[in-house]
């Protein structure tokens, strides 16, 4: 299982914070991504478009970074601290 | 105390700046950024704003931007203090204090960390408005 | 309480930048510089400061500075305070808070006044060390 | 009269905060400037060097300011504020 988390306008968007996808043996991000659009084609405009970070146990990572059983992936919109 | 952190209460200027001190006598600057609420943004009217974050990542990015602050800046001390959510117009959001021995240091660290604050670290910010609520996406 | 004094006793930032933040609700940063006395200058272990003004002069510049950086910079408002007497290690010595909309012209406002106010201030530290009492002749 | 001060190292190198100094009509800081070394020749040092500013009724000056009875004149060696 993959803990996939949405932030901010994500969490709006999809209606959940928090999904459990469940992988087989390693998968890159790109894999994983194409999985999220399945389950939740709203996310297509952002990850079609690159209009997000995404961080694989909390580091950033890029599609292919290669995920694996236990890792956690978060959808990050553009940041607003500050 | 930590010397960063991301926590919902206010924080004292005072009480951060006092810790920062103590960490070293040769400090003779000490420079401060303080973000607050504004009460109009892209023109809109703001009655209200309130922050999210990734718990664990935000924080650990904050101590990043301190270490790199700490390695490639001739500083003494940084102390980096984020709150969550909700906050009123005028109310504190975020405080950056960096200690050195010399003014020009702590000036170009503090505007350093402000920027990569803003660029790399998991914070949103929700802006109430008349119209409604809005996700601001500041940094694509 | 005045935007601009010369006093001896210490200040609270915390009350300092409460003060200038009440000044308008457009504020959404505020930078400040605080000078401090550091335990080694020019290579010499200093033990203690004393600070001495030109009264009335003083106070006349620090205004100005104030009204020029008000006029030439796009911030909101400008508090100084400086203090005078002897000073320890560590203590306070001087504060700038400069608030503005957006960051960029408090950073560039806050050093431009701490530049301006060594420039043009009648205000002189000695430093005493242990080799004795030096007036220190920084701006000539 | 016009009332002449002295601060910081100048203070200790005159050994003395004021003094007073009769000036008849108008006269300008250069002639003041003049006196005062008279009265006290340790001041040559800073003044034939300029290493000081001087004000008249707390602005700077000039050595062609102009100088009247009643003003007050200060030696402001370099500052060290800040």
């Amino acid at each position: 299982m993959v803990r996939v988390r949405f932030f901010a306008i994500l969490k709006d968007r999809v209606g959940k914070e928090v999904v459990e996808i469940p992988v087989s043996g390693n998968i890159t991000l790109r894999d994983l991504e194409e999985k999220v659009m399945e389950m939740f084609p709203q996310m297509e405009e952002y990850l079609r478009g690159r209009r997000l970070l995404v961080s694989v146990n909390q580091e950033f990572a890029t599609p292919e970074t290669v995920i694996k059983d236990g890792d956690e992936v978060a959808f990050l919109p553009p940041f607003s601290g500050g | 105390m930590e010397m960063v952190r991301v926590q919902r209460e206010d924080f004292s200027i005072d009480e951060e700046i006092e810790r920062v001190k103590k960490t070293s006598k040769a400090i003779g600057a000490v420079v401060t950024f303080l973000g607050t609420g504004r009460d109009i943004s892209r023109g809109e009217r703001i009655q209200g704003l309130e922050f999210e974050h990734y718990e664990g990542m935000a924080e650990k990015k904050l101590a990043e931007i301190r270490n790199r602050a700490l390695k490639n800046f001739n500083v003494l001390e940084v102390a980096i203090v984020h709150r969550v959510g909700k906050i009123g117009i005028g109310e504190n959001i975020v405080l950056i204090v960096v200690a050195s021995q010399h003014r020009n240091d702590a000036f170009m660290c503090c505007e350093w960390c402000i920027s990569e604050l803003k660029r790399i670290t998991p914070i949103w910010k929700k802006e109430f408005t008349e119209k409604g609520e809005i996700w601001v996406e500041e940094h694509p």
